[in-house]
């Protein structure tokens, strides 16, 4: 394949001279992250240059078709742009709900109309997007929801409430699970609808999390006004739209065990030393021996399943466990984390403690197994689905 | 003597409960955080308490204390890990009086303990300077001048730094860090010239913080204990710690598990009680009976402290290292059964988890005692 | 106590003159045990012996009355008893299911006349007794069983089967629970027979287990008569009588973790050596001091359990976890037990590896777990009883 | 190379899984157990095995073999593994052929590595001495004398030692036991003067056996590899049968899995089927999980020794801990979730845990596995 191989040359010399030096580097925590939005913040300007290269080549979301601002690229060349921001350890330059949860909805279950106004503004980081899906008192039971939408005439009327929107209070707009009708079972009379967080009637109000930062929020809905071109797939229907992104958002959590540049026993052997070859603290390096051990087996298994996708056998059964196994094991990590870090993980601020990273990412961590379908959900989908129980 | 308490100790045990519950609940530990206190803890409910002869309740009675012994002070902490109520009864009762009434001489004790006891005097102990707790690595220098040894170096994790009259310090006085050997124990003023203090804010909300000596100088007579055998008197120090802060462990682990169980009988999902889901019965049933090891392990290693036995050593490491593996599993266990509202500060649930690990921790946590359970037992 | 201080000096001194050395060593395994009956087998005299003179004292059963062939001792005498043949190591004189299981329940339901009958005969060991309870395809599920017992005359009229009834082959009588009225709930209609196992239609059929041996049977009635006075307590009420003997028999299987003379650590420190001063086995060392943890923990908790029983506090909740962790323990035991002894316990027969000793007494274990209320079940007693879920 | 098996692979795993449903399942095993065969396996199966190619599957086309790689082997091991099939395939291919393949002379692969391939000749390894695996320990003295050595020593755990036609023998040549430097391989004929095998009935019915050297003379022509540098050819020999072995553990652990899975279905407790019980549902979706890494990593290990890897010796110690760990818990919650009927010899499922175990140990159990990962991950 000469052509993937020009490609692979031409992209590596393009993302060499763009890519900024600064965006080169690791992402120590979410301030790192670049959401884009009507009012971003860029926390440094780099950040803002990389963001406006890469969408200028459709590369902030390399698969879309050109007309909608994506790259359009095929599955191999979006590979080789992967492997090649990864070996520069080039930073995602757009990260977000629009990119990852709404987008690949909209290319699935929109109308061209639809389509054309929000996936460039999403590819171009103008729009943020959050979701309003769990609702107060709902939790696992994402299908029992309330918040109210009547029909009218040209649009809905909007009640109710969400909880633990992500971003909201950042956020321009909200993709949000409604009911427009009561009568049938639960997952019957659920509608997916888009809409301006400006809107008349929205209010947010942050949640503080016992990290001490606040991601999530409460969003309210007082007579909002949403109008019918706003909706998106069939009335009534789109409990199979929200089914399609729960996969999606469980792909992505588990994704939570990979990716730390430097493995956690180089780490642990930094913080705690050797004696006679060995890590100084012999149960402590059981444990990270497990870890360790675990996570390469996990990312052999996520390595195996997308060469079974590629090699044309689907989606196979054990893509089931990825979200239930990589955020046990992202919990895992960060308990042992505490453990090796020792003092400095029982910080929370002040610069001697790195504004209490560790304690704050080891709590954060514990959320993991919660959002996106318990832990518990994922066993029972698992016993029901794949093992037939 | 059996493993069950007596009258006098049940009458204690309830009665620390209910003050607690009243005076010192978890909004207390919520507002001292949120309006970033002074002190981190209340001054006047710890003068409450030390008239109720808490802060005595381990000394002997010649030195003005209670002597209830250990398991006394071990159903105090066990209340106040339920909860979370905030006092130097750690630092200065459990490691500061223990220290003096074990290692100081008859003059170090007539004159520290009665103020201890009656609340007045707050001493700690300033131990550990790497990431982890590993008393023979001691490094801190003391070097001996004249009369006078002189300290330079710096320690973490020091239990109420801020607010301590008397800071006592391990500092090296002979052979190399990793020498069981050479180590010594330093009576300081707090405000001696050339220490300095550094609050930290924890993750616990507690006050641990940090001491540097920077030139101090301090005189023999300040020795608590030989020159160079500072560790005989740690590791018995220590062991009481684990004991109590086992027992701590063991009520804050009971209270998250207990409000555990209640939630999964009120909350609904699916259109049942999440409590009837057999996987969570299971999981609640198991970690029920590993609290009743715990229960077990906590009495039994605080009445052989009090009695003098030869196996105190082991007891505390096996019960602390037992501890830190159902503190760690409950509290975590906990948040995930309560689901999202689990995560959120507002909720209690996050409070338990974060004293849990610093709890854990202070004094050696689980990979330290389970090394140190097998190495007693000799392999 | 000056009473209680001689009636030691004197156990102490009568045990030194009338057990026999042979008796103070370790049990091996089960074949060492005494258990009595119209045949008795005896692998030395020195058992027939020590039976007899502890019989003749009323000691095989010391807590039992006088009148029935017991000792009559206190709860404080019978602790002494305990303690010196535990410090002498005597072994105990005679064991079975009509010390453990059927006399205690006699006591408690038996009329007059039964325990006469049945007492004495047991404290000597002149009947070796088994327990027909479990019956094919009721596992877990007790209370559903079959096996029918008819009303006649002065006869109930016994057909059915029942399975895993311990020493079946080798026992003169069975505890029976039959189903004597069908009409109501499971729980009602059953009720407990005692017969003689040499009635007419009575049949045996041992069952090899994975470990190679039969401590089991399968037991067939087929027109078993029995007499009406055999009936043990009220006709169709016999469930609370099973109830409490399962309770018993959860104690005694529990009672697995506890006993071993030698610590488990120093057999493996044996077995490993050590390097550096802990065992040379880093990862082993880890679960081994887990191991040694929860036994000395368990042990802890069954001696506090003990002292709030005497203290007058009654039986607490903690009981009700002995079974559970007790037989999770000692599999925990016996799978390290085969780490720690390696290729020795690979064998399966043959001198040079004591004819299986360790294979088969670790793949017995595995139902420990099973018999006697599996561990689900002993789960979920605890989560409704104890936890009220 | 993609983690997924083509096509050639697929087929081979699919007509060698009906073959030994066929040929070679448990109640083979159970009649040559209950039989006390001699030989402990069909010579005939044998026979048919080697004509399909399997005796020679990983040996290179130039010896006569198939050259299908390891992955190849792996394959038919794990069908091996579900129906506990009995043959010399691990003592004589995955360890024999590979021994000499990778540290014989041109001489002895022509010699050997043809026969082998055919099924005409067994060779096995005798390593292990004491109770665990442990190569750097070996200690049976092979004292040079003239031209010859003269080897003294007992060796255990010797696979088809009874009926082997050439054993390699692991002996010390210099320095001590504990050394990796100063191993010999020797090339023995079973029926040497002085060489006595015992065969034991083992645990899960094979046909491992004890092989006894008497001061047995050997020439320096028979020595497999260097003097002295026996240890690196008995690391890479090692690695590929721990990833072998692993691919047995993997089919073993399968087959008694969705047994287990089939049983959960039909089994009826309290009026229900016990598969309906949330808190078995869980353990099975968990252990589901388990498996599925355990694919992952017996496929990634035996391709990474296809390929030549640098990481062989790494993923090799891996994939056998976590087969280790998975196998026995598979097997256990197997027995338990049957309940007495997995207890009976009359079901098959102890078969699997016998097995387990037994695989488990040969060459390296869990504790030491988990050991040399971390090692070589430099910790």
């Amino acid at each position: 394949m000469p052509d993937l191989e020009q490609f692979r040359a031409d992209t590596r010399s393009w993302l060499e001279e763009n890519c900024p030096e600064t965006m080169r580097q690791p992402m120590m925590d979410e301030s790192d992250m670049v959401g884009g939005g009507r009012k971003p913040t860029f926390k440094h300007p780099d950040q803002k240059l990389w963001m406006e290269r890469m969408a200028a080549k459709g590369w902030t979301v390399p698969t879309w078709p050109k007309q909608y601002g994506g790259g359009g690229l095929d599955k191999h060349e979006a590979k080789i742009l992967r492997e090649e921001m990864s070996s520069l350890q080039c930073r995602a330059p757009l990260q977000g709900m629009g990119i990852s949860m709404l987008g690949p909805a909209l290319l699935e279950y929109g109308s061209e109309a639809q389509k054309l106004q929000h996936l460039p503004k999403i590819a171009n980081g103008d729009i943020w997007w959050c979701q309003g899906y769990s609702e107060p008192g709902a939790g696992s039971d994402l299908a029992s929801l309330q918040t109210k939408a009547e029909e009218k005439d040209d649009y809905f009327l909007v009640n109710g409430s969400k909880v633990w929107t992500s971003g909201a209070d950042k956020a321009d707009w909200i993709f949000c699970l409604v009911r427009t009708d009561n009568s049938g079972s639960k997952h019957h009379g659920i509608s997916f609808l888009l809409f301006d967080m400006t809107s008349p009637g929205v209010s947010v109000k942050p949640i503080l999390l016992i990290s001490g930062r606040s991601p999530f929020c409460e969003t309210f809905f007082d007579d909002v006004k949403v109008p019918k071109e706003n909706l998106m797939g069939e009335q009534d229907k789109g409990w199979s739209i929200a089914k399609y992104l729960l996969t999606h958002e469980r792909e992505m959590i588990s994704g939570f065990g990979r990716g730390a540049s430097k493995k956690f026993c180089e780490t642990a052997v930094e913080a705690i030393g050797l004696e006679h070859g060995r890590l100084a603290d012999p149960v402590l390096r059981n444990d990270i021996a497990k870890l360790e051990l675990n996570i390469l087996a996990f990312a052999k298994t996520m390595e195996r399943v997308g060469d079974e996708t590629k090699s044309g056998k689907g989606l196979g059964a054990a893509s089931s466990i990825f979200k239930y196994y990589g955020t046990e094991l992202n919990k895992t990590r960060c308990e042992l984390m505490i453990d090796v870090n020792g003092e400095q993980a029982m910080g929370w601020e002040g610069d001697n403690y790195a504004g209490g990273h560790f304690s704050r990412t080891w709590l954060r961590s514990k959320g993991n197994s919660i959002e996106g379908g318990t832990s518990e959900v994922q066993l029972n989908i698992i016993a029901k689905r794949v093992l037939g129980l | 003597m059996p493993l069950v308490l007596n009258e006098e100790q049940e009458m204690l045990k309830s009665s620390a409960a209910g003050f607690l519950a009243e005076k010192a609940p978890v909004s207390a530990l919520r507002k001292l955080r949120d309006d970033r206190d002074a002190a981190g803890f209340s001054r006047a409910l710890w003068e409450e308490m030390s008239e109720m002869g808490w802060a005595g309740i381990a000394i002997p009675e010649a030195y003005g204390g209670l002597e209830y012994g250990y398991v006394g002070l071990g159903l105090i902490l066990e209340e106040m890990g339920r909860q979370l109520s905030v006092s130097p009864l750690q630092s200065s009762v459990m490691v500061g009086a223990s220290l003096i009434n074990i290692g100081g001489s008859e003059a170090h004790k007539r004159t520290l303990l009665p103020a201890v006891a009656e609340g007045k005097l707050l001493i700690t102990l300033a131990l550990q300077e790497g990431l982890h707790h590993a008393p023979e690595k001691t490094a801190l220098k003391a070097i001996a001048s004249g009369d006078n040894f002189i300290l330079t170096g710096k320690k973490v994790l020091v239990m109420d730094a801020h607010v301590a009259d008397k800071i006592v310090v391990a500092a090296r006085t002979s052979g190399n860090a990793g020498d069981a050997e050479g180590i010594s124990l330093f009576l300081l003023d707090a405000k001696t010239e050339g220490l300095s203090r550094e609050r930290v804010i924890m993750v616990d909300s507690r006050n641990s913080g940090n001491v540097v000596l920077d030139n101090v100088s301090v005189s023999k007579a300040d020795l608590i204990g030989d020159l160079n055998g500072g560790m005989a008197i740690l590791e018995q120090v220590l062991d009481i710690a684990n004991a109590c802060l086992s027992a701590e462990l063991l009520g804050l682990s009971l209270q998250a598990y207990e409000a555990t169980i209640e939630y999964l009988k009120q909350r609904s999902q699916f259109g049942v009680l999440i409590g009837s889901f057999q996987a969570l019965q299971h999981r609640a049933a198991d970690m029920f009976a590993e609290l009743e090891l715990c229960k077990s392990m906590v009495l039994a290693s605080l009445q052989a402290i009090d009695n003098g036995e030869d196996n105190v050593s082991l007891m505390a490491a096996a019960t602390k290292a037992k501890l830190c593996e159902v503190a760690e599993r409950v509290t975590n266990e906990a948040v995930q059964m309560h689901g999202g509202i689990g995560m959120t500060d507002e909720f209690d649930m996050g409070f338990y988890m974060k004293r849990a690990r610093v709890a854990q921790q202070t004094f050696g946590g689980y990979s330290y005692q389970l090394d140190r359970f097998a190495s007693l037992n000799g392999f």
